[in-house]
């Protein structure tokens, strides 16, 4: 797993957030990788803690409640867990940047978005206000916006939400970082507009050969753009394997539920396949593996005992004793 | 070419609408005079038939919800007809319409907001049986039947919203719904809050209440894959115009709007051999306080001629199920 | 723009002339005659009564004294029934002497109410935040007089300087060195009083805005960016926090008048409260009228600018 | 139907009414729980003390006058020998002490309590009752227009009142009775003029002029005008001096706040999914109204109303200080201060009591209503 070649390698994180009484599991024991040029996919229906996974590596979980309880995040060998706060400042947005779901509530409303595609640059270099403007223009075009000159002094409500995310992503790229984590970015948006997304992540990441995890609940999404899939269930990852191998060859129940349970024109007239039940809340999950009460494979060790991953194939791996082979 | 028109052969049709338009005035100025108008429905015609689904799919400030509040006359129409099994209810009084109300219901997208967080979901059922002649005895046998049959143990009627989880809420908004037997339900994105495994369940459920109860929908929805699944007929919705209305079958075979045939690109197919570039449109659906003269696609259509810009256009009859309002298929 | 302040002004100016006609209202249909205060008072002969009520117009119908008494309002040329002063003469001798109170008050609270509920808020739940949530209570909570007696007290006792008054009576020529410590500590008690309600409630609400504030997904955003934590707290969030206050800043106009009734009679500070309050006590109606009159198109001016600052303010705002 | 079976739930979380879970949040503010327990105390001190020194022989009476025995500080013991057997003190000790009059404090401040308990529930009592009402109103029916006819109407019908309470009684009277006349014949003109057209001055007079929303907000704008405190000064000046009166003008100047927000409370409801779904159930406008959105708007219009109490506990003792309050001999928190007053250096309990008793239970209210606030608010509950 300690591979070399890993630009992020994510090593048994577990984050608990603490209420009163009750302490919730959210990440309890995730490991993956990212290697460079990459674009790796963490899907999961929501609850499941893929988002809390992604906030944890750039160490943005609001503490309290949140809390980092074990793991290590490496990010060129570093781990990020282990960083100072001002080390930590120096990856955000430089090393690592963000794009999160909503692009109307992720920008500041009183600032123009010259201003905060700006910020993110002169944190992290040192730069001629000129030259900086040069930049901020040279993002907005790179990503798409038109007459990039007169959007720069234009405030984030007086953009589309399509172009706001668009701001977001060059906001994001500003330091041209190693990695960004795309959270969710597509899904306030309309399918038209999450197809030229889409499209722009893709663009930019075979020009820059950066790495992207992109977190989603669409399979839809993640089959158009996903390298590897990371499959969450309840605060673990339950399968992992290349985009291939996860849409066609699913090892894993919940996987494989998944799948089934899409509508699509060519399942007309049958039944769609559902999973019984909900996810649990993360307070209370059920000893053993955490999907066995909604799995139609569970065996009496399921009840009992946490499964471990068992390989499929080249990188493929599934928490599923049962459905070995 | 044909102005508009659906075919009138079938006499037996749950509800027609007729050029229904909805304007909002925008006010401006020192006098608040009326300054434009959002054209968020501008004339359109549907077909619900019984027992069948009809779809109306169209991205977010397309006028879709406004049409399901004006057909449930939660809004006023500005002008069209409405006419529910042979009648007109635009301008039916208040008491004739309070009992039509009960022909159709509503189930909503947010299954938190849908659900009055001060009423357990017993009650919240119990409202819709409240205008009929039942005892206390035979409304709790009612409301426990309702709760089965979507799927909800009857005992937990006693229990708030907040203790469910999203997919149940929503069983118990379709359990409401049916409460006063309806015949046409209204389904605004019923689905596309809720996560993959739950959407499968609430499909499932919808269908099978469908063929139970012979049910008609008009089944609001982005998610062209749930719609491509589940509904008879398809209107695709673009500003406030129907721009191409068809079977299923036929529109996702043969998509001749060039905005349906976006829309349909656009989505992504969850097989990772399908991976095409998505063809996308460029830029954003425009405003609706003003929309382009002309077709109102114009802006963003990759086949735009000069004809698109001036001229507002028809619809043109395809086959018999087929509308397209464009004009090169009606060139043809 | 322009038909917005334009509305905005036309829709003030119906307001003030509601005020005027319901505040003449209650004044007149309240039970009790002016004329009949003071039934011992020698110079109230009947005759004098009946010139008293000639004089002030106090026969005629009610709508025609309020038209009397508003032309005598704007032109200016109204006067006291108790002392047949011009009212707005008097009304700005006091507006001058309650000026400083004022000032010092305002100063005081703005300037210490958010240090205050920033600091509660970026470090929320710890002792300092816990002991100013604590002690605003308190100052909440705690009847203005009775803190004023404290204070006296305190004062007096332990630092024997005189407190109540505007200056010391009889100090007359010393050096302007003591009469300015003198005029000092005379304003300073009254308006420390005055502003620590004010403190308390602006920093609260400085905190819960802070907070609010904190929470929005921009904040994660610029931090996400890697801004250090002082620029996410004192640009992004600040910045977004300060808005609402631009409303409450518009409104500490009114202040002018409204809570310094009890402060003023208690200190003896002959100020606008102070005035009101003897006209209340005297049943003069032109001044109490007029108090009223001004204090409304204080409120509105108030409430005019801030809707003004907030145009300027909020970029979200473009009419 | 057996894949419905199948998949019948129950729900997930534990059965808990929004009370309990209210209570659960509540219980963790320390200092809520303070305030709650103080105020129980102060509720309990004021229904006792109120059978306690009412009546024609109570049992702690604060109306003795005993000039002997004046400005005894705290826990002195009377003196038994110049006093008749009557007018020693029941507990044989003055708790509180005396005031200048010989007065027994502790009974005073007995009598005292329910005056501030009455006026703070009262005064609120009313303003949140306006406040509800106008605000409901302005929310719901907000949008509704009000006809020229209906405006003209009203206006007659106060002038007449007004003018008939001036004494200008045949012009008041015969406005009146013009107005009933109009309103009766607007009822039935719908039957007699159905058939005819109507002509046009009329149908002008039945245009919408004016909504209702409007009417409600510029009212509230009005009111915010008046600075309260001198506007409840100068009425309570004017009125005959009484507690009841005082409750009144302290609650009907201060229903904005409450207005403004049901307001917002019920423009925002009004939208929600829940209650469009009531109404396409068909269910009628007043069970919308009470049964759907009033218990989800109430909640926070009750939370600062114990603020409110608060602060008209506050406003009585300033008003008792300033002397317009409740009318002596009845002893109330402020008045046993402003009496006090003159003796601040000699007998300093006689404003320290009061003072800190005032205080007391204003901040208990205020930690309370702070305490709910917090509980029902959904961004804490969610991060817990």
């Amino acid at each position: 797993m300690t591979d070399s070649k890993n630009l992020l390698s994510v090593q048994d994180l577990k984050v608990y957030f603490r209420a009163k009484d009750q302490v919730a599991r959210a990440v309890d024991g995730v490991s993956f990788d990212i290697r460079p040029g990459e674009t790796v996919c963490l899907v999961g229906e929501s609850g499941c803690g893929k988002t809390v996974s992604a906030l944890t590596i750039l160490r943005l979980i609001p503490s309290p409640p949140g809390e980092i309880m074990g793991g290590r995040v490496l990010f060129n060998g570093v781990d990020l867990l282990d960083l100072d706060e001002t080390d930590m400042q120096k990856i955000r947005g430089n090393h690592i940047a963000m794009v999160f779901q909503e692009p109307l509530t992720s920008l500041n409303p009183v600032f123009t978005i010259g201003d905060q595609i700006g910020e993110g640059i002169t944190i992290h270099e040192q730069v001629e206000p000129e030259e900086l403007r040069k930049r901020c223009v040279q993002l907005l075009r790179d990503v798409g916006i038109p007459s990039p000159e007169q959007r720069l002094k234009d405030y984030p409500h007086q953009l589309s939400g399509g172009q706001r995310q668009r701001v977001m992503i060059a906001m994001a790229l500003a330091c041209n970082p190693d990695l960004i984590i795309a959270d969710e970015p597509t899904t306030a948006l309309d399918v038209t507009v999450q197809a030229q997304i889409l499209n722009l992540i893709k663009s930019i990441q075979q020009k820059a050969s950066m790495s992207v995890l992109y977190i989603t609940h669409d399979l839809g999404v993640v089959a158009n753009i996903a390298d590897r899939v990371n499959v969450m269930y309840a605060g673990v990852i339950v399968e992992m394997g290349d985009a291939y191998q996860i849409f066609q060859n699913p090892r894993h129940p919940y996987t494989k539920g998944l799948l089934a349970a899409l509508p699509g024109r060519s399942r007309r007239g049958r039944r769609l396949h559902s999973i019984p039940g909900a996810v649990p809340n993360p307070a209370f999950k059920p000893p053993g593996c955490p999907f066995h009460p909604r799995c139609s494979f569970a065996i009496e060790t399921c009840k009992t005992r946490f499964p471990e991953m068992c390989k499929h194939g080249d990188g493929h791996l599934s928490r599923c004793p049962v459905l070995k082979d | 070419m044909t102005n508009h028109k659906l075919p009138i052969t079938n006499q037996n049709i749950t509800l027609r609408v007729e050029g229904l338009k909805k304007y909002f005035p925008v006010r401006r100025g020192f006098f608040q005079r009326t300054a434009g108008w959002i054209k968020a429905v501008d004339g359109i015609d549907l077909d619900i038939e019984p027992g069948k689904t009809l779809a109306l799919v169209g991205e977010s400030g397309c006028g879709k919800s406004t049409v399901a509040k004006v057909i449930l006359r939660l809004i006023e129409p500005d002008e069209g007809k409405l006419i529910y099994k042979g009648n007109d209810i635009v301008n039916l009084s208040h008491k004739k319409m309070k009992h039509l109300r009960k022909e159709m219901q509503i189930v909503f997208q947010d299954p938190f907001g849908s659900l009055n967080p001060r009423m357990t979901v017993g009650q919240t059922i119990e409202e819709g049986l409240r205008g009929m002649d039942l005892s206390k005895r035979e409304r709790r046998d009612r409301r426990d039947e309702l709760l089965e049959m979507v799927g909800i143990s009857a005992i937990s009627s006693d229990r708030y919203p907040h203790e469910f989880s999203g997919g149940q809420r929503q069983r118990v908004g379709v359990a409401r719904a049916l409460s006063v037997s309806p015949s046409l339900i209204i389904c605004d994105e019923p689905v596309s809050a809720l996560d993959v495994s739950i959407q499968a369940q609430i499909i499932n459920l919808l269908k099978d209440l469908q063929d139970r109860l012979g049910l008609s929908y008009l089944f609001i929805s982005h998610d062209l894959n749930v719609v491509g699944y589940l509904s008879d007929k398809v209107a695709v919705m673009y500003l406030g115009h129907i721009m191409e209305y068809a079977n299923t079958e036929e529109l996702f075979e043969t998509p001749l709007h060039p905005y349906t045939l976006a829309l349909l690109s656009a989505v992504p197919v969850a097989e990772p051999d399908k991976r095409l570039e998505l063809k996308s449109l460029s830029g954003d659906v425009p405003s609706p306080l003003d929309p382009p003269p002309g077709c109102k696609f114009q802006g963003r259509c990759p086949q735009v001629e000069e004809r698109c810009r001036e001229e507002e256009i028809g619809f043109a009859r395809v086959s018999e199920d087929h509308l397209v309002r464009c004009w090169k298929v009606g060139g043809r | 723009m322009f038909s917005f302040i334009g509305r905005s002004i036309v829709q003030k100016i119906i307001t003030l002339f509601f005020v005027s006609v319901v505040s003449f209202l209650i004044i007149h249909l309240a039970p009790g005659e002016p004329s009949q205060v003071d039934p011992m008072n020698p110079k109230f002969t009947p005759e004098m009564v009946e010139r008293f009520q000639k004089e002030f117009h106090l026969d005629k119908p009610l709508y025609v004294q309020y038209l009397y008494f508003y032309r005598d309002l704007f032109t200016g040329k109204i006067v006291s029934w108790k002392d047949s002063q011009s009212v707005l003469t008097k009304i700005w001798e006091r507006f001058l002497n309650s000026l400083p109170l004022f000032i010092v008050g305002t100063i005081l609270t703005w300037t210490l109410s958010f240090p205050v509920g920033i600091r509660s808020a970026i470090f929320r739940g710890g002792i300092y935040d816990r002991s100013a949530t604590f002690v605003s209570y308190l100052l909440i909570s705690i009847p203005g007089f009775f803190f004023a007696y404290i204070l006296i007290i305190l004062v007096v006792t332990t630092l024997h300087v005189p407190v109540i008054g505007m200056e010391t009576f009889g100090l007359g020529a010393s050096s302007w060195g003591t009469t300015l410590m003198d005029r000092i500590w005379h304003l300073l008690i009254p308006s420390v009083l005055g502003a620590t309600g004010g403190i308390a409630v602006l920093s609260r609400y400085v905190r819960s805005q802070m907070l609010e504030v904190e929470g929005q997904d921009y904040v994660r955003t610029a931090k996400a960016k890697g801004l250090p934590p002082e620029q996410v707290h004192y640009k992004h969030a600040l910045r977004n926090a300060l808005l609402p206050f631009v409303t409450m800043f518009g409104l500490i106009l009114p202040g002018l008048i409204g809570g310094s009734v009890i402060i003023e009679s208690i200190f003896s500070w002959p100020g606008m409260g102070r005035m009101a309050y003897e006209a209340i006590l005297a049943r003069d109606y032109p001044v109490i009228l007029t108090v009223n009159f001004v204090a409304a198109v204080l409120v509105l001016v108030g409430t005019f600018i801030s809707d003004l600052l907030y145009l300027v303010v909020d970029p979200r705002i473009r009419l | 139907m057996t894949n419905t079976q199948q998949t019948l739930e129950s729900p997930l979380a534990p059965k808990q009414t929004r009370l309990e879970e209210l209570w659960e949040l509540f219980r963790q503010n320390r200092l809520a729980i303070l305030g709650l327990i103080i105020f129980l105390f102060f509720l309990i001190t004021a229904i006792i003390g109120v059978i306690l020194t009412s009546g024609q022989d109570p049992v702690f009476d604060p109306a003795m006058i005993r000039l002997q025995e004046k400005l005894l500080p705290p826990l002195t013991r009377p003196n038994i020998e110049t006093l008749q057997p009557a007018e020693i003190p029941t507990l044989g000790i003055y708790l509180l002490g005396t005031d200048d009059l010989g007065r027994d404090v502790f009974s005073r401040m007995l009598q005292g309590a329910w005056v501030s308990l009455t006026v703070g529930f009262v005064a609120v009592g009313i303003s949140v009752l306006v406040g509800i009402f106008m605000g409901g109103i302005a929310g719901y029916f907000g949008q509704g227009h009000l006809r020229y006819d209906q405006i003209i109407i009203s206006c007659v019908l106060i002038t007449g009142g007004i003018l008939l309470a001036l004494g200008t009684t045949y012009t008041g009277v015969g406005l009146l009775v013009a107005g009933h006349i109009y309103i009766f014949f607007s009822i039935f003109s719908k039957k007699i003029l159905a058939r005819r057209t109507l002509p046009k001055w009329f149908n002008l007079l039945h245009r919408g002029a004016i909504s209702i929303d409007t009417i409600i907000m510029r009212a509230v704008d009005i009111m915010l005008c008046f600075p309260t405190f001198f506007l409840i000064l100068t009425v309570v000046a004017l009125l005959p001096a009484s507690m009841y009166n005082i409750m009144i003008v302290i609650g009907l100047t201060s229903w904005m706040g409450t207005t403004r927000f049901v307001r917002a409370e019920f423009l925002s409801l009004r939208e929600q999914d829940f209650v469009t779904a009531a109404k396409a159930l068909g269910v009628g406008h007043f069970r919308i109204i009470f049964r759907h959105m009033m218990p989800n708007a109430i909640a926070p219009v009750l939370v600062s109303s114990t603020i409110g109490i608060a602060m008209a506990i506050l406003t009585e003792a300033g008003l008792s200080f300033l002397g317009f309050g409740v009318p002596p001999p009845h002893a109330t928190w402020g008045n046993i201060l402003s009496d006090g007053k003159r003796f601040i250096f000699d007998a300093p309990w006689l404003t320290f009591i009061p003072g800190i008793a005032i205080l007391i239970v204003v901040l208990c209210f205020n930690l309370f209503g702070e305490g709910l606030r917090d509980a029902l608010n959904p961004k804490l509950r969610e991060k817990g």
